[in-house]
């Protein structure tokens, strides 16, 4: 076990696969001489050269594009999109194709493409660079996609997603990189298999990313017990060890930092509502931020995702009442 | 039964076969239309009549190991490649046979042991992929190139300037290729594009480029050829226009009631067939005979085979299930 | 009224708009001269010339953003995307830029833009021009998303999408181009607002676009007493009056044409889930498409989308059971 | 209060008054710098120090009718432009009295009262928005313009070849100005991109094109005239290439370290302060004893400006949830 940043784990799971693979190669936008901007690739390009290393011009359709490309010729890509709604300009290409080629080349042709993309808010990036968007990739059969809660989880997510035989998206919350945190390399992650970070009786909260972390401070400060299951994988999602948690709690609560209508918790909330109706004690339901775009403002985006306080205030409604808590937004009854 | 690699083979140095698959491309076509016409096509379909020589050009030049990125527009060069009519056919009408197991349809073909990559109904959408193809011959060392096949519309999209820029700053081993039919869907080019000589466009990349005679075998070849050298010895990308013209509507049941009086006729007296047919039997490869009856043959034969790929078995339900992931190995 | 196609409906509205306000202008690939691939814009250019009525270079990301300017300038574009998928290659005008516009100018500059986009199966046109791809836009505060069922919702919210002063994405289902109904011209639809297609005690059916067409088939076959919500607007959507169906029949399915995992109806099981714990009888659950692309083959495809058998079978279960059924692929234990 | 039309006003035919402006961004630029290095603006700045020629060569020229979709990088057209250094640090700073309220931060300026439309934090993301405003400017049959301004590094973009190619097919009054300061980020220009002079791109669309000195003001106003004329007067679109040169790092705190030595040194003698300096004393509108009175004069007022800023109120809770979907309009 070694301490280090996420972004540092980033790196080391970079490196380590590139060192045990050599179809595997990087590129993306100033990932290469500048060793990203969040220095998640440092001393990459000096370890394994320009060839396998590379700065992309500005360009997201076209290499991402090239990625799906290069591993339909047995490369493993890894691209870096610097912010996940860079995605928006190249969708297409992770939907449309990658997601796609398998199903249309009668099973001759896999894409073991990895898409690393930094997601989320809480540093003052502004509402066009600070999303999750983990939705945009719903609903799409042929795609994988992960996000890691910590240092141990960048990393062997991320190797595992290089491993994997299709495309993986994953989305680094970018207020992690520089958390952090025992990391044992050499440990891969299962793509599908979610992680317990707590476990309990009362109820069952699944979480994602950072969120994991927000909620398990809230459990420890409402002082109940439960089952904290971090999702890590959100496509294909760990159904068996979701409905297994909620069948022991009866009780379910998703915290998600994307805007209540459509995000990825409603799947969720939805399965377990479907599978699960007589074994719930109480009413199923997400904490998520308002729909609203991203604030800017410090005191603002502090209140936009889920807050552990709020959280643990949320957690104890569920436990003493059947019903679904009321949003802050209505509590407080924001005026608009 | 001749397997795709074989039919590709069959092209190499050999004009008279080049020149068969022509006829084969154009009576398939014909065929591929009736039956649409007649409903037992679903969907929609994409001729390529009149297109004939580009197809055979790229496929007697590049080698099988060398892949193509192509479009919803593919039942030419499929066949050109090596593709049987029978797996071409078959996909069109959703069979079991179809080279894509019948759950792809007329917009996607693909086989890989002659270097089809999955055929894109997006526009754009193989370009970036062509160029990624050259980017995986250029790290593996391989002498491989990729090629990308468009239409004259596809130069207006932004992957088309993302691909060529990315594939130039790289020197990537790739190729350019666009099929300028002058209409995209019901459009000429002139409506939706400033220049009429799209291969300039390569400028904006330093990226060599090139018009050809799209009607003419030879000159494809001797084209493609020169940009195939180049990017096997390491010296990056080209832009190919190839001049063409589209003699059958867009898709399905266009009539093409938009073009010009005449337009037509004047370029099906450039009819690639027409030009073959004149240089093989010039060269004493042919006579009108030979012609007539390798037209005839073919036409009874892919008739005849029409007939058995409409009985062809359906895909079994699990095959809309199937081909999605990759099946995870049992040992590792 | 006056009987028409849906495809003609489309027209109507487009021509009513835009005789009534010279600001809406229209434009797309192939839609002034050819009158579009679906000839849903066919006379607009000969009756409203050249100036408002463009066909545009096949670039979705130049004409919707070029939409996105001009609206903010004050005109009402109104632009054609042949097929949603195209979307994917422009999706960052859409949910970056148009949805966040108002915001981050301050309320000083609105997008009336509508996008209108042919979407779904049925119609043989394959894996990559057949989805129907609304979570693209889900999560995106700032965006509107409303489908037709019809030919008087297709008129009827094309109109009323044209006339707001916000981005409206119009989903048309592409195998209803064809279909014939009555309009009544000059009707215009509220955004946001579900229309009762049929009205019951036992069971709350939510559906989409075609789904609706399916869904009431299957309550006639099933001889059932629903309310029939067609939901017209899936953003914002009409919590109002599902939840008082809901609270009335006790019951909910949602039918869905789109994969399984993460898909619209999601969202409204587990809002339902979440608000009326305590009112629901019985689980509440989604008929969807399984999670596989959109197959080709014509006997495949029409297994594809829920179809009124299925939905049947499964409403009926709903009324006697209390748990989710299972949907057809598991039930017949189709082999992966 | 001055306000920003007013501040915009009196850029007209007064080059002391550009000049003052140009001193203006470079002293509110050190101090934005500033603040972020003590950790007083979150996320991250992007400043625009050396190219304030062309912010004020493009004020001073355009109407304030005219509109202008820019980047994240906007400090200076926004100064330029007429917003006050309150609004612009306001919203640097999250305060309530910046131009956006403070929900939008650096990258999202905007003053529709002075032709800002809100700039784009995504590349390539105001091009066709540009066009889009310079298509209803065509329609209603107005003379306005609109104008796209982005760096060179995104001139590789999906955007800018669909941007450029539709403003020509349809002979659109908008002008696309690149501000080439060499470097996207922390990429040399020619690492990225085959070609040096960008403006030369334009000819795939058959757009004119120009190359511009972008750290010479009057060499600004006279191209931009020209772009400006012939879009006013029907003739359609023009690509625009200022060749300016990054002071400053990237962005936060990028310390450029990655440039060449003796670079900046070479172009800080082309500092757009010092060309308009020499001109402005040459034809005896300032001496040098003004000159430095006006840089002190504006220090000190920012100065005092920004400690104002610093006490400004944070925006209230309900801003969050303000300026989403258009209100209902009361009545019709
Ligand atoms: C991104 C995208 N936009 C639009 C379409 C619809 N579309 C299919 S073919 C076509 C015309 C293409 O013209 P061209 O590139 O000249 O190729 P051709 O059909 O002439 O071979 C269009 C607009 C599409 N498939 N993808
Ligand atoms: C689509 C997209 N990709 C990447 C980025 C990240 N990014 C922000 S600024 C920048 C460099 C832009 O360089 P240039 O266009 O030359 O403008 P400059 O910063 O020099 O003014 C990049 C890559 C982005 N904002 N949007
Ligand atoms: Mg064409
Ligand atoms: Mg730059």
């Amino acid at each position: 076990m070694t301490a280090m940043r996420v972004r540092q784990a980033i790196v080391a799971a970079l490196a380590d696969e590139m060192r045990a693979d050599e179809s595997v190669i990087i590129f993306g936008e100033d990932i290469a001489e500048a060793e990203g901007v969040f220095k998640t690739s440092e001393g990459i390009l000096e370890e394994f050269g320009p060839l396998r290393v590379r700065d992309t011009p500005i360009s997201e359709m076209g290499f991402t594009g090239a990625a799906v490309g290069a591993a339909m010729m047995g490369l493993k890509p890894v691209v870096e999109i610097m912010f996940i709604e860079f995605l928006g300009v190249a969708l297409d290409q992770v939907v449309t194709e990658a997601a796609k080629t398998r199903y249309l080349s009668h099973g001759t042709l896999s894409v073991p493409m990895t898409i690393r993309a930094s997601a989320g808010s809480g540093l003052g990036f502004g509402c066009q660079h600070s999303q999750t968007l983990e939705h945009w990739f719903a609903s799409t059969p042929g795609l994988k996609v992960v996000m890691p809660s910590d240092a141990q989880s960048a990393y062997s997510l991320l190797r595992a997603a290089i491993q994997d035989p299709d495309p993986v998206v994953v989305l680094e919350p970018r207020i992690l990189y520089a958390e952090r945190g025992e990391v044992e390399t050499g440990k891969i992650a299962e793509i599908g298999k979610a992680s317990m970070r707590t476990t309990g009786s009362d109820i069952t909260i699944v979480a994602l990313g950072h969120m994991v972390n927000i909620a398990q401070d809230a459990i420890q400060s409402a002082g109940v017990s439960a089952d904290l299951i971090d999702l890590q994988t959100i496509i294909p999602w760990d159904r068996e060890t979701v409905l297994a948690s909620v069948k022991k709690t009866g009780r379910l609560i998703v915290v998600e930092e994307a805007p209540l209508s459509g995000g990825w918790g409603s799947e969720i909330v939805a399965t377990v509502s479907a599978q699960l109706f007589s074994s719930l004690k109480s009413a199923p339901f997400r904490i998520t931020t308002p729909d609203v775009p991203v604030p800017f403002n410090g005191g603002l985006e502090a209140r936009y995702a889920p807050t552990s306080d709020d959280v643990a205030r949320q957690i104890k409604h569920a436990l003493s009442q059947s019903g679904a808590p009321e949003p802050w937004w209505v509590v407080e009854g924001v005026p608009r | 039964m001749t397997t795709s690699i074989e039919r590709r083979n069959a092209l190499y140095g050999n004009d008279v076969a080049c020149y068969e698959r022509m006829v084969e491309i154009r009576e398939f076509e014909k065929i591929t239309n009736a039956f649409f016409a007649a409903g037992s096509i679903r969907g929609t379909t994409h001729l390529a009549v009149g297109q004939e020589a580009l197809a055979l050009g790229i496929a007697s030049t590049l080698k099988p190991t060398d892949v193509l990125a192509g479009t919803y527009r593919s039942h030419a060069i499929a066949l050109a490649l090596g593709l049987t009519p029978h797996s071409v056919l078959g996909e069109i009408m959703g069979k079991a046979t179809g080279c894509c197991g019948g759950v792809g349809g007329s917009m996607h073909m693909c086989d890989t042991s002659v270097g089809l990559l999955p055929t894109s109904a997006i526009i754009g959408g193989g370009m970036p992929i062509a160029a990624g193809a050259a980017l995986a011959f250029q790290v593996q060392k391989s002498k491989n190139v990729g090629v990308a096949l468009f239409g004259d519309g596809a130069t207006n999209i932004g992957a088309f300037h993302e691909s060529l820029n990315l594939a130039a700053i790289w020197k990537l081993p790739v190729i350019f290729i666009c099929d300028n039919n002058i209409y995209g869907e019901y459009s000429r080019i002139d409506k939706t594009t400033p220049i009429e000589d799209l291969h300039n466009r390569a400028e904006s990349y330093a990226m060599p480029h090139m018009a050809i005679d799209g009607m003419d075998i030879h000159a494809v070849r001797k084209g493609l050829a020169e940009a195939v050298e180049c990017a096997r010895s390491g010296n990056g990308p080209t832009f190919i226009e190839a001049k063409t013209y589209r003699f059958s509507g867009h898709s399905r049941a266009d009539q093409a009631l938009y073009r010009p009086d005449g337009e037509l006729a004047m370029w099906q007296k450039r009819d690639p067939l027409l030009l073959t047919e004149q240089d093989l039997i010039a060269r004493k490869l042919l006579t009108q005979e030979k012609i007539d009856l390798i037209k005839s043959t073919t036409e009874i034969e892919l008739g005849a085979l029409a007939k058995q790929v409409e009985k062809d078995p359906e895909p079994e339900l699990s095959a809309m299930f199937s081909n999605i992931y990759t099946p995870k190995k049992v040992s590792k």
